[in-house]
């Protein structure tokens, strides 16, 4: 009991001194923006320990922070392995061939008013199906490695891309495209000096969504099939048996990487549309 | 009426018959119980339903129960209606696979979830690896179908006798295109689908009584699917809600059910229960279990439900 | 009517494409079973034509190619295949007078659609009370939202059957748990949606509010509120979509009983492709369907309010 | 409301009173000083134009007597009272640079919203909207949405907005910046009439040295960087105001005074 | 390029030539007369204005002389050939209503813009964009990101991106509107030089009266619904025109003139 009044008491302790850091005067600062979300974060883990050890959780049912850091630790090499089948070999290699596809896609329908107006609503539609019934599908046609993991983010990475790429490369205004014209401009040339540019923040709209589709997709594909390592593998096996706080170590790495892949984005972001007023101060 | 709420392991099929029957004969209800039965998938952890109140009783493989006694959850046998295994490896004859001593260099479907262990132990009884290469076999997270075999993605898959077998040939497999392995032929079977309540619960006169009169009704259950084999089949279909199991299979499926339930008054043979261990501390690295597990079965239920 | 046209353009190339691509990837199947059956088939044995090409094994068994369009369990069903278990599975079932029967896809559809509009009414809520305390608190700003990006990085379908147990625990069963998980994935494309709508009016709008001393609350209903709309139609679109994802995960553990989800998973168990397509299929169609009545919806609410143009 | 307070600024006249303003504004390549010690009294019904090259700061501190803006040194009262209070009793009519209707919202409706905030009965809300919609000739629009007009059309909407209420002191920002010459002259008409017979006091701002002589008691030339007051001119001309005496001898010679004082802030550059 | 095409147009001088050129845009709301019946000869080297109440065909006059705009009647050729191919040899300067710069370019790269596309080498580049920048006056500020200039500068830098390279015919549409009139002054004496200098033919649509007239060698006055040219006046005003040419008689004449066919226009309403 005492430690469930603790958490309450953390609790409005972090959320006290979150806000008088960001109605402070450096509320502005590098340092307040990165700190304000960690005190958040580790108000809801300290709370979380707090509850689980206060009301005496089953480990079965969901451990407690101490627990899962203990399982990260002891894991590290498994961790590290599963990391590498999953997220490199599978979630990137997919991100990386279907947004790349989705591009080119994005190109051809850009050039051709006719194939947009035709592949656009029967995009939709198949961006609409649950990538959760695919995934066995794939499984069953690409095998048990990670070839089949990168063809499910393939798919879920796919249209989020081409719908925001097709938009963007639209999204110049008449009068630009009209400046271009009076120049003589080629295609190519007024591609890559107006409407690639103009097009870049819808595009990482797209690329930002779909980094953590990425990860969420390769993951659940290796719950329909995947040889002995893998992210998915070892959390489904770890729920049978019972081991939580590996399954939770797994989805800390999970959270961490996809994480680090949007940020990391994200600031690529930053820099290629720096001129963009959502990116201005 | 007592509540009483059991969690498969499985979605609703023959396998489970012994309980659809009860329910529906009435003999829950001739014991002053208001049973409910609770579908399984791949996804749901029965100890993990059991650990937070979502049922009363639950269906589990042993390996699989033991572990969750270790993981702190003191999960206990209370009865056991099925004598034998079922579970086996189904190979293509075409690879030349003719004793376990052939698996080596070959790819191999194994359900996870607790079931590898056994499969596990029986390699290292072998001493076949399973890191892959060319000595070793390689082991796939096998999913809960029977397509890697039929796409032949692997050389042998896990299949129970009663279902994924019976699937292999539905899709127009004939049995001597194939070599099977039972586990039960290999030494190496554990004990399946046995009824477990918490320990802490069952500390309770009042719980004890009510899983007495649960047991009795499910063993009379099983015993009349499997005198009636049909009849059951037709109530398992009954009860099925989501529509996807066919008339044929689900007969089939009773038919091979009633072989694995055949030997069992649904007490604990203890020597099964020390086989299972054994073979599951025997697995090599990495084991589910360390050591002998104490209190995890008990005879006090079954012998009042069967005087 | 030119878009018209061009998906039908486009629909046709597809499925001639996909009646094409069914010749490849059942060929080796449709080969085996017609072996089993007596046929010649070049080469023999299943064990030797496992690593030759199966465009080779087209060309030299053209006898075989109408059976790929007609397997049992195609590894690709054709899409009159799938076209067929569709109207099987709806149409013919409501003419039987059977439209809520098991094994009717009107009655799964509807198992899924009920959790799927339970879980995006609460994450939509929930989304948009998010988005208006980030947009008028700066703490809630600067704490919250890395963590909802971070909450999406989460993959749910291993925290689906835990998320189920843990409710469980607590008493709430039902609809209610597949809901949660529904509106666990379309509260963010709310949140970001909503976010960046109500603070899309510009600081020149804002100021006269401020010459009229216009309280927060009446910025909010007068200001920010309406300019959000379009962006909001644009989140809520795909937060329908979101949700009916999440519903059908939200199926798988509670015993994959009934729904689409429930179809999907037990066409995969027992090898039925044709059932799976024809679910995914219906999955699409309601999806479609929803975020056409939002784009419905969308439409008659700006043009009440001017906006459409 | 603070009537005392009012009556006792009527007394003394100075609506504005702007004593050694200085306002400079943070930003990542620096601070930039946008107002530089400026001293102005406006007075009860005054017409002050604020005239300057772009970026001196004409925006800037009509935003400071609206309170949009917080002057970092020297003080400035309104009406007696700091300008944040004067806003709270609402005190204000703005009008944009740009027309800033909303456009979920039709031009009554538009013109209606400081009325609804400001809590104006149904019945006042319909009179007021007709009245100011004719006052700009846009009667007959109400119910046409933003996007279905023209520029020109958009911005006398704005300026109808701003005067549907009543605010003692008017603020203008450029508001007849996208018109052609006919319809300006037209609407500077216009202006000086309900100027003359309300008796606001009203803050314009423009780049057109005719309109500001034109419309004035009083110009304000400004130079930029840092902002600041060159010249203050006080308009010998009387309050009425055809549109010919834009040909008189005085008013040529207060417009070559602007000029000067214009091009002698450029040459600052 | 067609060199015997441009010689022969240079023998007659005629280079742009609209015969009864009609334009309507089909709208929702039934179809739209833009431009209706229009007659212009414009001969090389001529500074045309062009000036009418807001909406009455302007920029699309100036659009449809660019190729950016298809009359639906007519005939206009530019340089004896048809706009497109006159746009296809790069015959044009266009200068938008608004400035139209790439905001993820800095102002030099956005003046180079058309430079790249034209494949001028990389030092002729950096040559001529110093020139304009020198030109316009905006010199040091080559580094800088559009958001980053004033309104007014914005222009200035559009209207060096349309002096860089060497475009026979320059296009402006109102290209000083948000300029104040010393900085205005400033600029229409420098195009005036710029245009004594170069030779270049000038298409120029602006609302101020006395800037009209005072850059050109001809004056076009157009009234809307449908747009149509009322009034062509050629301007017997010397080439070298000092800024107080403002003040002679003929200056004051030709504005009254303009100032009568616009109120005409407007009357027509
Ligand atoms: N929010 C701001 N942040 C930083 N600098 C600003 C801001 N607002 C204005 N400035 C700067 O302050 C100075 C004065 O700007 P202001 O808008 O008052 O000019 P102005 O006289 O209204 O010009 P214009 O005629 O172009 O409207 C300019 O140099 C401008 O760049
Ligand atoms: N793309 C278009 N579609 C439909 N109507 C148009 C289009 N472009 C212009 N118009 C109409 O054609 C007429 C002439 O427009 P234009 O832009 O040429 O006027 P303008 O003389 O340049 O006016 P301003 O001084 O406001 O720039 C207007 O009535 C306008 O509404
Ligand atoms: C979570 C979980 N999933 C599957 C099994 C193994 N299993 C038990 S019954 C059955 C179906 C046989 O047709 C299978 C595969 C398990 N023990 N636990
Ligand atoms: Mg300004
Ligand atoms: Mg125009």
């Amino acid at each position: 009991m005492i430690l469930v009044i603790l958490a309450v008491l953390v609790w409005c302790g972090g959320w006290w001194l979150n806000s008088r850091l960001a109605n402070g005067s450096h509320a502005a600062t590098r340092e307040v923006q990165l700190l304000v979300p960690v005190i958040f974060g580790f108000t809801l883990v300290m709370v979380w320990q707090l509850l689980v050890r206060g009301l005496m959780v089953p480990l079965v049912i969901l451990p407690a922070p101490t627990d899962i850091a203990s399982a990260f630790g002891a894991n590290l090499s498994k961790l590290w392995e599963d990391f590498l089948q999953t997220f490199v070999k599978g979630a990137l290699s997919g991100y990386v061939i279907g947004c790349s596809a989705a591009f080119l896609m994005a190109i051809v329908m850009d050039r051709s008013d006719f194939l947009r107006r035709g592949l656009l609503p029967v995009g939709n539609f198949v961006a609409a199906l649950p990538i959760v019934g695919t995934a066995p599908i794939l499984v069953m046609w690409f095998g048990f490695d990670w070839h089949s993991k990168a063809a499910v983010v393939v798919v879920m990475v796919f249209f989020p891309v081409l719908v925001n790429t097709v938009a963007g490369l639209r999204e110049t205004s008449a009068m630009q495209r009209d400046l271009m014209q009076t120049y003589a401009a080629s295609y190519w040339q007024s591609f890559f000096k107006l409407r690639l540019p103009a097009a870049l923040p819808f595009i990482f709209n797209g690329l930002k969504i779909s980094t953590t589709l990425a990860l969420v997709g390769a993951i659940v594909a290796e719950f329909f099939g995947s040889p002995t390592v893998g992210m998915g593998f070892r959390i489904s096996t770890s729920v049978g048996q019972l081991a939580l706080d590996m399954v939770w170590a797994e989805i800390v790495v999970a959270a961490l990487a996809g994480s680090l892949f949007y940020g990391v984005v994200a600031m690529v972001e930053k820099s290629l549309t720096f001129w963009h007023p959502s990116q201005r101060r | 009426a007592d509540e009483v709420r059991l969690q498969l392991q499985w979605v609703t099929q023959a396998q489970f018959a012994g309980y659809y029957v009860a329910l529906d004969k009435g003999f829950y209800g001739e014991e002053d119980l208001d049973v409910t039965i609770l579908p399984g998938g791949p996804d749901i952890a029965p100890p993990q339903v059991l650990a937070g109140g979502g049922a009363d009783v639950m269906l589990n493989w042993m390996p699989s129960a033991l572990a969750a006694r270790e993981k702190g959850l003191p999960v206990v046998n209370i009865a056991q209606p099925f004598k034998t295994s079922g579970l086996m490896l189904t190979c293509w004859k075409d690879t030349g696979i003719t004793s376990p001593a052939d698996f080596k260099g070959k790819t191999i479907g194994v359900w996870f979830y607790g079931n590898e262990y056994p499969f596990l132990s029986w390699m290292s009884k072998e001493g076949i690896s399973t890191d892959g290469g060319e000595d070793g076999v390689t082991v796939l997270k096998q999913g809960f179908n029977v397509d890697p075999l039929l796409q032949r993605q692997a050389d042998c898959i896990s299949t129970m006798t009663y279902n994924e077998y019976g699937q292999v040939l539905d899709s127009g497999v004939s049995e001597d295109e194939l070599v099977t392995f039972k586990y039960e032929d290999q030494g190496v079977a554990t004990l399946e689908d046995g009824i477990y309540a918490l320990e802490a619960n069952l500390e309770d006169p009042a719980f004890q009584d009510k899983m007495v009169r649960f047991v009795r009704a499910s063993m009379k259950g099983w015993k009349y699917a499997e005198a009636n084999p049909s009849e059951a089949a037709d109530i398992v279909l009954d009860n099925d809600a989501s529509g996807a199991q066919t008339e044929a299979h689900q007969q089939r499926m009773m038919a091979e059910i009633a072989k694995l339930t055949a030997g069992s008054n649904g007490s604990l043979d203890p020597a099964d229960f020390d086989r299972t261990v054994s073979t599951l501390l025997g697995g090599g690295s990495d084991p589910v279990i360390t050591k002998v597990p104490e209190g995890a079965w008990t005879h006090s239920i079954t012998d009042a439900a069967l005087n | 009517m030119k878009t018209l046209i061009a998906v039908l353009t486009v629909l046709s190339v597809i499925i001639a494409f996909w009646y094409a691509a069914c010749l490849p990837m059942n060929i080796k199947g449709v080969l085996t079973e017609a072996e089993r059956a007596g046929a010649e088939v070049t080469p023999a044995g299943a064990k030797e034509r496992r690593d030759l090409g199966e465009f080779g094994l087209v060309l030299d068994n053209s006898f075989a190619i109408p059976a790929t369009w007609a397997q049992d369990r195609p590894r690709l069903p054709a899409p009159h295949q799938v076209a067929q278990e569709l109207w099987k599975t709806t149409g013919a079932m409501v003419l039987k007078g059977k439209m809520m029967s098991k094994r009717s896809l009107f009655y799964h559809g509807w198992v899924t659609l009920s959790a799927t509009l339970l879980g995006f009414a609460i994450g939509t809520g929930l989304g948009i009370l998010l988005a208006v305390g980030i947009v008028h608190s700066r703490v809630m700003d600067m704490s919250v939202m890395p963590w909802a990006i971070v909450s999406q990085t989460i993959p749910i379908i291993a925290l689906a059957p835990m998320i189920i147990v843990v409710l469980y625990s607590i008493g709430v069963q039902g609809i209610l748990p597949k809901a949660i998980i529904s509106a666990y994935l379309s509260f963010f494309p709310v949140v970001v949606g909503m976010v960046k709508g109500l603070r899309s009016p510009d600081g020149m709008q804002l100021d006269l509010l401020r010459t009229y001393n216009a309280s927060t609350n009446q910025g909010f209903w007068k200001l920010r509120l309406p300019a959000s709309m379009p962006y909001l139609f644009a989140s809520l679109k795909i937060g329908i979509a979101a949700s009916l994802v999440g519903a059908i995960v939200g199926e798988l553990p509670t015993g994959a009983v009934a729904g689409l989800g429930a179809r999907l998973l037990g066409g995969s168990y027992y090898g039925q492709t044709v059932q799976i397509w024809s679910a995914l299929f219906a999955a699409a169609i309601l999806a479609a369907c929803l975020v056409a009545l939002l784009g419905l919806i969308e439409r008659s609410v700006l043009k009440r309010m001017g906006m459409g143009a | 409301m603070n009537i005392e307070t009012t009556t006792q600024a009527d007394a003394t006249k100075a609506v504005v009173e702007a004593r050694n303003l200085d306002l400079v504004f943070p930003t990542n390549d620096g601070p930039v000083q946008a107002l530089k010690d400026v001293n102005l009294t406006i007075n009860k019904g005054d017409f002050v134009s604020f005239i300057g090259p772009s970026g001196c700061g004409k925006t800037t501190f009509l935003r400071v007597m609206a309170a949009l803006e917080q002057p970092t040194g020297g003080e400035i009262t309104v009406n007696g009272m700091s300008p944040d209070e004067a806003r709270r009793q609402r005190a204000y009519g703005y009008v944009f640079q740009a027309s800033g209707l909303y456009p979920w919202r039709n031009i009554a409706r538009n013109i209606k919203l400081p009325l609804e905030i400001m809590g104006y009965s149904k019945a006042e809300q319909d009179k007021r909207v007709n009245e100011v919609l004719e006052l700009v000739e846009l009667s007959g629009f109400g119910g046409k949405y933003p996007w279905q007009l023209s520029g020109g059309m958009q911005q006398r909407a704005s300026i109808a907005r701003a005067l549907a209420f009543d605010a003692d002191i008017l603020l203008m920002d450029e508001p007849f910046g996208a018109l052609d010459e006919i319809v300006r002259d037209h609407l500077n008409e216009q202006l000086l009439k309900l100027w003359a017979r309300t008796n606001k006091t009203i803050g314009f701002v423009t780049h057109s040295i005719p309109e500001a002589v034109y419309l004035s008691t009083k110009i304000v030339v400004m130079s930029p960087r840092p902002g600041r007051i060159t010249d203050v001119i006080e308009s010998p001309l009387p309050k009425e105001r055809p549109l010919d005496i834009r040909d008189s001898p005085e008013f040529i010679e207060i417009a070559h005074r602007v000029r000067e004082g214009l091009r002698a802030g450029h040459s600052d550059d």
